[in-house]
C-alpha cells in the first residue's frame, strides 16, 4: 500500500510539532524515520495512524485521500501503529489481548484463534504462549503480540515507533527478520528510530525530521556522517570540559544490579567525585533512570551496594538519602516534581525543614521571590505552579533543589528551556560543583551531555559504557547512543 | 392590607384538651407503637374535645439527637397538657422532662420510676407509670402454640434480654407447658421451647440478629410455631412465605390487636395491649385537676379479656388456630380467670436449678416484674 | 481570595441552593404537600422559639466538631467514613472514664478527663482505620465502615452487659449521669455555650493548622499529589496516620459532647453517633473543603435536621425529608460545579 | 438443623445480595465505582414493593426496581463522567439521598401486606436427597440469581463484548484504540449494573422480606455488597461465593447464640462485619509493600506456602477503576 503525507501541520499550544511535512512511501518498502528527541516523529505517526487529527494537510493511501477519526478506523483502512510501550492489557492473557476487539463474532472461539495466533507467530519465528498473562511478558514479546494482532486485522501499513529501545538483541534480530519478511510480502513498514546503524541495516530509504520539518531524504547507501548532519544540523560540538579538579568520592556504586518489569541493569560499578558532572546518555528507558532512582534511594537494588560520602546507604529509606543531603529532580514535572494546586511560596515552605510548628509566610514569600529572581521564573510567589508555563515550571523545579547538596540527581534538568535559560541554569549548577557538589543528570540532548559533563555513562538496553567527554565529538556520542560498541 | 369585615359572633367552643404521645417506632408499625396510637385515638373518642398530638419514630436511628425533653417542649408548645412517653427507652428522658416541667403530668409506659415498692423509685409527683400484665396474654399465646405444634418445638423470637422480656418469655413457656402436659397430656420432655434474642426491639442491621433469618432458621429446623416478642412482624411475614411454600407453620404476633391482619391464616392469634382505658384514666385525671402519682400494672378484665373499655390486655384468636384448639384455649382462659390455673405458683426452678418458687408459693409482683432468669425447661439464654 | 470568592463561589452556592430547593419542591409536590408550607414548617421548627433554637445549637456543636475533623482527612485526600465509629468510641471512652471517676473526683475534673478520654478513644479508632489502610491496604472506606459496625455493637454489648444499669437493663442506655456532670447551660436556654465554642475553636484551629502549619501544608501536599509530596521529603505514612488520629480525636470529642452536652441524654445509648458523622461529610463536601464555609453550612444543616422534626408532628410526613433536602443540596453543588468547570470555563 | 436444609436456607436468603454484588461487579469491571449501593438497594426495594402493590404484579415491581436502579446509576455516570465530579463523593451523596427518599416515600406503605414471589419447588427434583432441599426446593428468584451468576461469568469470559468490557476497566486508552467508545460503553454498563442492583433491591421487598417498613432491616447491606465485590476480585463466581459466605455467617450467628451461652449475643450479631474486614485484609494484604519484605525473611518452605496462599487470595481491581477517560 502506498502512503503519502502532504503538508501535515500539527500544533500543541506553543509547539509546532509538525510544520508542513510531506513525504511519500512506496509499497513493499521499509522506510526509516530519523530525528532527535522532539523532532516530531511520533506526532507525525500518530497523525498517520488516526490518534491525532492534523491541523492541516492530507493523508493519501494508494492515491486515495482518506481521513480517519480514530485509530480503529485507521486499522480498518489498513494502517496500524506499534507504540513505544505497547497499548495492550497487561492484566489479560495473550490470547485475549489478541482477540480483544478483533473479530466481530459474539462468542469467542479461543481454540480456533489460538491456532491462528500460533501460525502467525510461527511465520515470524515469534514464541508466544497464548495462556500467559501479558504482564509476565517482556516488552519485546509484547511488541511481537501487537504485530501479530495488527497483521491478523489485515494491516498493510505497519508503523513502529522506536521499537528497539527496550528489547534484547535476540528479540531485535527476530523483529528485523520479521519486518523484512513483511516487506517481501508487499506490506509497507515505517520504522521510527534514532539508531543510525539499525536504520542503515534495515531500511531502504530514510526521511530525517528536525524541529517538525523534513531536513532530508536519503537512500541507504548515503554515509552515516550525512545522516548525523541532517539530524543534528551542522554544529558538531566537541566536549570542552577537560581539566577539572575533583574532590573525594561522593557516590560509589559497587556491582549494582537493578531491574524493573521491562529491563535490568547488571553489575554496575561507578564512582563519582566531588565537583564532577556525570551525564547519563541513552535512549529513553535504556536503564539510566533506574540507576538515577537507585542513587536517590527510590529503588532497592537487587544486588550490590550504594555508598554516599562513605556511608553505606544500601536499602535505606528515601528519607535517609535526603538527610545525606542529596537532591533529586524527577522528569515528570506535574506528576512527580511539583504540586499543581500549590503556589510557589507553598512549595518553598514545604521544602523547609525545621522544628517550628508554624510556617513563617513572610519568610517563605521572601525566599520564593528570591528564587524567582535567581531563576528568573515568570510568576509571583502566589501563582499556582500549575498555571506556570512549561519552562517556568522547569525553573521552579530547579529552584526547589536543596541549596548546598552533596549530590544532585536530575532527570532532564533543562527540558523545555530556551537556550539562554539553559546556559544560565548550567552556570548556577557549575557554581555548585565548584563548591564540591557532584552531579548526575539524564539528558536526551547529546549536545548538552557533551558540553556539560566530565564523563558520560552511555546506556543501551541496560548495558553501560563510560565515555570521557574531553575531545569526544557529538558524532561519537550519537553513534554509541545508537548502540555502537555494545555487541 | 385590606380591612377585615367584622365576623359574625359564634358560640365560643371550648378549647380542646390536648395530650401528647411520644412513640418510639412509626405510628403505623402494626406493633407496639400503633397499639399506643390506637390507645390515644380511643381516649380522643371517649373524652369530649380531648385531642391527641403525637411524635413517632423517636429513636436515634430515625431522629438523630432528639431527646424526650426536647420532644416534650415541642408538644407542650403545641398545647399538650399531659404527655405519654411510650417506651422503656424513654424512662430517663421522661424523668428529666418531668423535672423540667413540674406542672405538666407525664406518664412513662412500662417504666418503674413511680413504683414506691419498686427497685428504682425516683419519680417526681408529676410522673406516673402504667403497664399491662402481658404475662397473661403470653400464657395464652404459649398455650395456643403448644396446642398447635406438630413437632413439639416452639420458637420464641425475643428482643433484647431484660427483666421484662424474660418474664414475658417465661409466661409464654408456662402457658405452653401447661397446655402440653395438662391439656394434651403429653410427655413434658417432648416439648422444646427455645428463645433466640435478636438484641433489640427491632432489627438494626449489624447490631442485632436479623429477625427474618432467626424466624427462617426456627421454621427450617422444625420449630413449626414461632411466638414473636419483638415490635415488628418478621415472624408472621416469614410464616406466610413458608405457608405459601406449602409448609405447615404458624406464628403468634405481639402488641397490636390487628397485627394478624397481614396474614390471618398462618396467625394463631395475638396477645395485645389495649391501652385505651389507661389513656382515658390519665387524661381524665389531668383534665379534672385531680392528678396524683400512680403506678398501674393492669391485667385483663377476666369477664371479657377483649373488652375495649375495661381490659388492659387481651388475646384475639386468628384463622390459623383450629376450631377445637380455639375451644381449648377458651377453656384455658377460663381457668386463668377463675384462678384454677395459676402458673406463677411453685414449685418452679430457674435454668440454673436454683429455686424460683417453693412448693405452693405464689410469686409477688416484685418477683414477677424483676425476673432474673429463664426457667428450667426453656432453651435459650438468660443474659 | 475575596474577589474570586464574590465572583465564583457565591453564584455557585446560590445556584446550587436554588436547584436543590426546586428539586425538593418537586418531591414535596409529588407527596402532594405545598413546598412553601413544608419549608416554612422547617424554618419555624428550627427558629420558632428560643428552646427550638437551643436544640439547633445543640445539634450544631457535634456537627462542627465532626466537620473540623473531616476537613483534616479530606485535605489529605482520605475518605474517613469511619467517623461514625470514631464518634461512638469517643462516647464510649468518655462514659467509661466518668463511670470510674465520677464519685472520686470533682465534677469539673471528671468532665475534663472525660473529654481527654473521648479524644483518645476517637483517635485510636481513627488510627485503626489508618493502620488497616497502611499495613493491610484495606481501603479506608471499608475499613471505616466495618469499624463503625463493630463500635455500634460494642456499645449495645456494654449497655446490656458490663455497664448494665441497676433494675431493668435496657437499651435506653446506661445509668444517666447526674446534672453535676452536664455541661452548664443557661437557666431557660438549653444550650451550652461551651459546646459551640469548642466546635468553633475546632474549626478555626483546623483552618489555621491547614493553612499555617508545616503539618497542614504537608497534608494538603499529600492530598493533592502524594508522589510529589513524598519526593519532596514529606513523611507521607506518618502524616496520614496523624490525619486519621486528629479527625478521630475531634469526632471523639463530639462523642463526649453527646454524653455530657446540656440537652444530651447524658448516658451511653445505642446509635449514639446519630449519623452526625455522615452528615458532617455532606457538610464538608458542600463547603467544598473550605473551613470557613463549613460553619454556616453545618449550622443550616443542624437547623434543617431539627426543623424537619416538625414535619411528622404537623403533617403526615417523614422527618427524613430533611435528609433529602440536605442530600439534594450537595448533589446540586456537584452538578453546578461540574457545569461551571465543564462549560462556563470554555466561553470564559 | 441438618446441613442440606441449612444450606438451602442460606441460598433462599441470597438473591438480593447476589444481584447487588453482580451489578456492582459489572459496573466496576467497566472502571466505574458506584458507591451508592446501600441507598440504591433501599430505594429500589421500596419502589419495587409499592409498584407491585399498586399494579398488583410482582413483574411490574421488579421492572420498577430496575428502572430506578439504573436511574440512580445514570445520575452517578452523568455527574462523574460528563461533569467530571469525584465519583466517590457522588456515590456517597446518592447513598444517603436514596435512603432518605426511600423512607419519605415509603412511609405510607409500611407493614401493608402486598404481592410476593411465591416459592416454587421443582417437582421431581425437590425431594432428591441432599441436593433436593438445597437446589430444587427454592424460590424462582433463587434459580434466577444463580443463573445470573453463570450468565455474567459467561458474558465476561466467553464473549467478545465481555472481553471489551474487561478492556474498558483495565486500560481505556487501549480499548479506545481497539475501537471502543469508552465513555458510551461505561455509561451503558453503569446503567446495566444499576438495573441489576435494582433487581436485588426489589427481590428484598418482593421475596426475602416481603413488604416495607422503617427500619426495613437491610440498611448496611449495600456496603457489605461493595466489600464482597472486592473480596470477589471482580470475578462473578468468586463474588457469588463471597455473598453466600456472608449469608452463611449471619445464619451461623443465630445458631451459635444458643451453642455458646457465655458469649454476649451482640458479638454474634456483629460477627459478620469484622469477618468481612478480615477477609478484605486477606485479599488485599498481598498488595501491601511490606509483606514481600517480611516474606523474604521467612524460611524457604514457609515462604513458598505463604506466597502461594496470598497469591491465591489476592485480588486487584481493574487497573483504571474510578478514573475518568479523556481522549487526547
Ligand atoms: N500531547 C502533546 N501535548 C503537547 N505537546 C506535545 C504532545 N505530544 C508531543 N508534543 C510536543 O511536540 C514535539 C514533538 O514531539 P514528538 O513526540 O513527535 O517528538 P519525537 O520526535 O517523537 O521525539 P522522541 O524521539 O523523543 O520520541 C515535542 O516538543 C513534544 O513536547
Ligand atoms: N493551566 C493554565 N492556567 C492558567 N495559565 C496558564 C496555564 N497554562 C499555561 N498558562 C499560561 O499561559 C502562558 C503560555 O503557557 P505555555 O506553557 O504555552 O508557555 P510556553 O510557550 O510553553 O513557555 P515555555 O517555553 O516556558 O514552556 C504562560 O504565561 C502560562 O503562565
Ligand atoms: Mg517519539
Ligand atoms: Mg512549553
Amino acid at each position: 500500500m502506498k502512503v503519502e503525507l502532504k503538508d501535515i501541520h500539527k500544533r500543541f499550544g506553543p509547539i509546532q510539532a509538525n510544520d508542513g511535512i510531506t513525504l511519500s512511501i512506496e509499497p513493499g518498502t521499509l522506510h526509516g524515520l530519523l530525528g532527535e528527541n522532539g523532532a516530531g516523529k511520533s506526532t507525525l505517526m500518530k497523525v498517520l495512524s488516526g490518534f491525532l487529527s492534523p491541523d492541516r494537510g492530507e493523508i493519501r493511501l494508494d492515491n486515495k485521500t482518506i481521513r480517519f477519526d480514530s485509530p480503529a478506523e485507521a486499522v480498518a483502512l489498513g494502517v496500524g501503529m506499534l507504540h513505544q510501550d505497547p497499548l495492550d492489557f497487561p492484566a489479560l492473557r495473550v490470547i485475549d489481548n489478541f482477540l480483544l476487539g478483533s473479530p466481530r463474532e459474539f462468542l469467542l472461539d479461543r481454540k480456533y484463534h489460538q491456532t491462528r495466533l500460533a501460525e502467525l507467530a510461527n511465520r515470524f519465528g515469534f514464541r508466544l504462549d497464548p495462556e500467559a498473562r501479558v504482564s509476565e511478558l517482556s516488552i519485546g514479546e509484547r511488541q511481537q503480540l501487537e504485530i501479530v494482532r495488527l497483521l491478523a486485522l489485515g494491516v498493510n501499513v505497519l508503523i513502529l515507533d522506536e521499537p528497539t529501545t527496550a528489547i534484547s538483541t535476540q528479540q531485535r534480530e527476530s523483529l528485523f527478520r520479521a519486518l523484512s519478511q513483511l516487506t517481501e510480502e508487499g506490506k509497507t513498514v515505517i520504522f521510527v528510530s534514532h539508531k543510525l546503524d539499525e536504520v542503515k541495516s534495515l531500511c531502504s530509504k530514510v526521511t530525517v525530521l528536525a524541529h517538525g520539518r523534513v531536513t532530508g531524504e536519503a537512500a541507504m547507501d548515503c554515509p552515516t556522517k550525512e545522516l548525523v548532519k541532517m539530524m543534528f544540523g551542522q554544529v558538531l560540538t566537541v566536549g570542552k570540559r577537560c581539566e577539572v579538579r575533583l574532590g573525594e568520592p561522593i557516590l560509589e556504586l559497587q556491582n549494582l544490579s537493578l531491574s524493573d518489569w521491562r529491563l535490568e541493569v547488571k553489575d554496575l560499578s561507578l564512582k563519582v567525585q566531588a565537583g564532577e558532572v556525570v551525564g547519563l546518555a541513552g535512549l529513553e528507558g535504556s536503564g539510566q533512570q533506574l540507576v538515577l532512582r537507585a542513587c536517590a534511594g527510590l529503588l532497592r537494588p537487587s544486588a550490590g551496594r550504594i555508598w554516599i560520602a562513605h556511608r553505606d546507604m544500601t536499602g535505606r529509606p528515601y528519607q535517609d538519602f535526603i538527610e545525606a543531603s542529596i537532591g533529586y529532580m524527577p522528569a515528570a514535572r506535574l506528576e512527580e516534581g511539583l504540586i499543581a494546586g500549590m503556589t510557589l511560596a507553598e512549595h518553598i515552605a514545604l521544602t523547609e525543614r525545621g522544628p517550628s510548628l508554624f510556617i513563617d509566610w513572610t519568610m517563605a514569600v521572601e525566599r520564593a521571590s528570591q528564587r524567582i529572581r535567581e531563576f528568573n521564573i515568570k510568576g509571583q510567589p502566589t501563582t499556582f505552579v500549575g498555571n506556570l508555563s512549561g519552562g517556568n515550571q522547569q525553573r521552579t523545579l530547579l529552584s526547589l533543589l536543596p541549596s548546598q547538596p552533596k549530590l544532585l540527581l536530575m532527570e532532564h534538568p533543562t527540558r523545555g528551556l530556551d537556550m539562554e535559560s539553559m546556559e544560565y541554569i548550567w552556570r548556577l549548577l557549575q557554581a555548585l560543583t565548584q563548591q564540591g557538589t557532584a552531579i548526575l543528570f539524564i539528558s536526551s540532548d547529546p549536545e548538552e551531555l557533551l558540553e556539560r559533563s566530565d564523563r558520560i555513562a552511555i546506556f543501551f538496553g541496560g548495558k553501560v559504557r563510560m565515555m570521557d567527554t574531553c575531545g569526544a565529538s557529538l558524532f561519537d556520542l550519537g553513534e554509541s547512543i545508537g548502540g555502537k560498541g555494545f555487541e | 392590607g385590606e380591612k377585615k369585615k367584622p365576623e359574625p359572633a359564634k358560640a365560643p367552643e371550648p378549647a380542646p384538651f390536648v395530650f401528647g404521645v411520644v412513640l418510639v417506632g412509626p405510628y403505623n408499625d402494626h406493633g407496639w407503637s400503633e397499639a399506643h396510637y390506637m390507645g390515644g385515638k380511643y381516649a380522643e373518642s371517649k373524652i369530649p374535645n380531648a385531642k391527641m398530638i403525637y411524635v413517632d419514630n423517636v429513636n436515634p436511628g430515625a431522629k438523630p439527637g432528639v431527646t424526650i425533653p426536647q420532644v416534650a417542649e415541642d408538644l407542650i408548645s403545641k398545647g399538650a397538657r399531659i404527655i405519654f412517653t411510650t417506651s422503656d427507652d424513654f424512662k430517663d428522658g421522661t424523668l428529666e422532662a418531668a423535672k423540667k416541667y413540674p406542672n405538666i403530668p407525664f406518664v412513662n409506659v412500662s417504666g418503674d420510676h413511680a413504683w414506691k415498692e419498686g427497685k428504682d423509685y425516683k419519680a417526681p409527683n408529676n410522673l406516673s407509670n402504667f403497664m399491662g400484665r402481658m404475662e397473661y396474654g403470653k400464657m395464652i399465646a404459649g398455650c395456643a402454640a403448644a396446642l398447635t405444634t406438630q413437632t413439639g418445638k416452639i420458637g420464641y423470637l425475643g428482643p433484647l434480654i431484660n427483666d421484662e422480656t424474660r418474664r414475658l418469655a417465661v409466661s409464654a413457656y408456662l402457658g405452653a407447658k401447661y397446655a402440653w402436659t395438662n391439656i394434651l397430656k403429653k410427655d413434658p420432655k417432648k416439648l422444646k421451647f427455645k428463645a433466640t434474642w435478636i438484641g433489640f426491639w427491632f432489627n438494626i442491621p449489624g447490631q442485632t440478629l436479623d429477625p427474618t433469618k432467626v424466624a427462617v432458621d426456627f421454621y427450617k429446623s422444625g420449630y413449626d410455631v414461632v411466638i414473636s416478642g419483638i415490635d415488628t412482624t418478621e415472624a408472621l411475614v416469614e410464616a406466610n412465605k413458608m405457608a405459601k411454600a406449602g409448609k405447615k407453620v404458624r406464628a403468634i404476633q405481639y402488641d397490636y390487636k390487628e397485627a394478624c391482619k397481614e396474614a390471618e391464616e398462618v396467625c394463631l392469634g395475638v396477645p395485645y395491649f389495649n391501652w385505651g382505658p389507661a389513656y382515658v384514666k390519665a387524661v381524665k385525671m389531668a383534665l379534672e385537676n385531680r392528678w396524683t402519682q400512680y403506678w398501674d400494672w393492669d391485667g385483663p378484665d377476666w369477664k371479657d379479656i377483649n373488652h375495649p373499655d375495661t381490659s388492659a390486655v387481651g388475646f384475639v384468636k386468628s384463622r390459623g388456630l383450629s376450631q377445637e384448639n380455639a375451644e381449648k384455649v377458651d377453656g384455658f382462659i377460663k381457668g386463668l380467670a377463675d384462678g384454677s390455673i395459676n402458673l406463677f405458683k411453685g414449685p418452679r426452678q430457674f435454668q440454673n436449678g436454683k429455686t424460683y418458687l417453693k412448693e405452693g408459693e405464689v410469686a409477688t409482683d416484685l418477683q414477677v416484674w424483676y425476673f432474673p432468669q429463664l426457667l428450667q425447661g426453656m432453651e435459650g439464654r438468660s443474659k | 481570595m475575596n474577589k474570586e470568592f464574590i465572583r465564583r463561589i457565591i453564584p455557585l452556592q446560590i445556584a446550587a441552593i436554588l436547584l436543590a430547593l426546586s428539586l425538593s419542591a418537586v418531591i414535596l409536590t409529588i407527596l402532594s404537600i405545598s413546598p412553601i408550607d413544608a419549608f416554612s414548617l422547617i424554618l419555624s421548627g428550627a427558629f420558632g422559639s428560643p428552646a427550638k433554637l437551643a436544640y439547633v445549637l445543640t445539634a450544631w456543636a457535634p456537627l462542627l466538631l465532626c466537620s473540623a475533623g473531616l476537613l483534616v482527612t479530606f485535605a489529605a485526600g482520605l475518605w474517613n467514613i469511619g467517623i461514625e465509629g470514631q464518634v461512638v468510641m469517643g462516647a464510649v471512652f468518655a462514659t467509661g472514664l466518668m463511670r470510674i471517676l465520677q464519685d472520686s473526683l470533682p465534677p469539673s475534673a471528671v468532665l475534663l478527663l472525660a473529654a481527654l478520654a473521648g479524644l483518645l478513644g476517637g483517635a485510636l479508632w481513627g488510627m485503626l482505620v489508618g493502620g488497616l489502610r497502611r499495613y493491610g491496604s484495606v481501603n479506608e472506606i471499608f475499613g471505616g465502615l466495618g469499624l463503625n459496625f463493630i463500635a455500634g455493637s460494642l456499645t449495645v454489648y456494654l449497655i446490656l452487659g458490663p455497664w448494665k444499669r441497676p433494675g431493668i437493663g435496657s437499651t435506653s442506655g446506661t445509668e444517666p449521669f447526674p446534672p453535676s456532670l452536664w455541661l452548664p447551660g443557661f437557666k431557660d436556654f438549653q444550650a451550652s455555650p461551651i459546646e459551640m465554642i469548642l466546635g468553633l475553636i475546632a474549626i478555626a484551629s483546623v483552618a489555621i493548622a491547614l493553612r499555617d502549619t508545616h503539618f497542614g501544608l504537608r497534608l494538603r501536599a499529600v492530598g493533592m499529589n502524594m508522589k510529589a509530596a513524598f519526593l519532596k521529603g514529606v513523611p507521607v505514612d506518618q502524616d496520614l496516620f496523624l490525619a486519621f488520629g486528629l479527625c478521630g480525636a475531634l469526632a471523639g470529642l463530639a462523642g463526649w459532647v453527646l454524653i455530657v452536652g446540656t440537652s444530651a441524654r447524658h448516658n451511653l445509648y445505642p446509635l449514639i453517633s446519630s449519623g452526625y458523622g455522615y452528615l458532617a461529610i455532606l457538610v464538608v463536601l458542600l463547603a467544598n473543603l473550605k473551613p470557613f464555609w463549613s460553619v454556616p453550612i453545618s449550622f443550616s444543616f443542624a437547623a434543617i435536621s431539627m426543623g424537619s422534626l416538625q414535619l411528622p408532628l404537623q403533617r403526615q410526613l417523614d422527618s427524613s425529608l430533611g435528609g433529602v433536602i440536605q442530600g439534594m443540596l450537595v448533589l446540586s453543588v456537584l452538578v453546578i460545579n461540574g457545569i461551571r468547570s465543564r462549560w462556563l470555563r470554555h466561553e470564559g | 438443623m441438618d446441613l442440606p436444609i441449612l444450606i438451602g436456607s442460606i441460598l433462599a436468603a441470597s438473591p438480593p445480595i447476589l444481584f447487588a454484588v453482580l451489578g456492582e461487579t459489572i459496573t466496576e469491571k467497566a472502571g466505574v465505582i458506584n458507591l451508592s449501593l446501600d441507598g440504591s438497594l433501599l430505594l429500589t426495594a421500596m419502589v419495587g414493593f409499592v409498584v407491585a402493590l399498586h399494579m398488583d404484579s410482582v413483574i411490574a415491581g421488579f421492572l420498577a426496581g430496575m428502572v430506578v436502579g439504573s436511574l440512580i446509576a445514570f445520575i452517578l455516570a452523568f455527574v462523574s463522567m460528563t461533569l467530571y465530579q469525584p465519583q466517590v463523593a457522588t456515590g456517597f451523596v446518592l447513598t444517603l439521598l436514596c435512603r432518605d427518599l426511600a423512607y419519605v416515600f415509603g412511609k405510607a406503605y409500611a407493614h401493608i401486606p402486598g404481592p410476593q414471589v411465591s416459592h416454587a419447588a421443582i417437582p421431581g427434583f425437590s425431594d432428591l436427597p441432599l441436593i433436593g432441599p438445597i437446589l430444587f426446593d427454592q424460590n424462582p428468584l433463587v434459580y434466577l440469581s444463580l443463573m445470573a451468576v453463570i450468565l455474567v461469568w459467561f458474558f465476561f469470559f466467553k464473549t467478545q463484548p465481555g472481553l471489551l468490557l474487561q478492556g474498558l476497566g483495565e486500560r481505556p486508552a487501549a480499548a479506545y484504540v481497539r475501537g471502543v467508545d469508552v465513555t458510551a460503553m461505561r455509561y451503558l454498563y453503569t446503567l446495566i449494573g444499576g438495573a441489576i442492583v435494582g433487581l436485588g433491591g426489589a427481590s428484598f421487598s418482593l421475596m426475602v422480606k416481603p413488604g416495607w417498613a422503617r427500619p426495613y432491616g437491610i440498611e448496611g447491606t449495600g456496603w457489605i455488597a461493595l466489600a464482597i465485590v472486592i473480596f470477589g476480585g471482580w470475578h462473578p463466581i468468586r463474588a457469588a461465593v463471597g455473598a453466600l459466605l456472608f449469608n452463611a455467617l449471619q445464619t451461623a450467628a443465630n445458631l451459635l447464640q444458643s451453642v455458646m451461652p457465655d458469649v454476649p449475643t451482640q458479638l454474634f450479631s456483629t460477627l459478620p462485619f469484622p469477618v468481612m474486614i478480615l477477609t478484605l485484609l486477606l485479599v488485599t494484604i498481598g498488595n501491601a509493600d511490606w509483606t514481600k519484605r517480611v516474606l523474604n525473611r521467612l524460611p524457604e518452605g514457609m515462604r513458598r506456602f505463604l506466597i502461594r496462599t496470598l497469591k491465591a487470595l489476592q485480588t486487584s481491581p481493574p487497573a483504571s477503576l474510578g478514573t475518568i477517560f479523556k481522549k487526547e
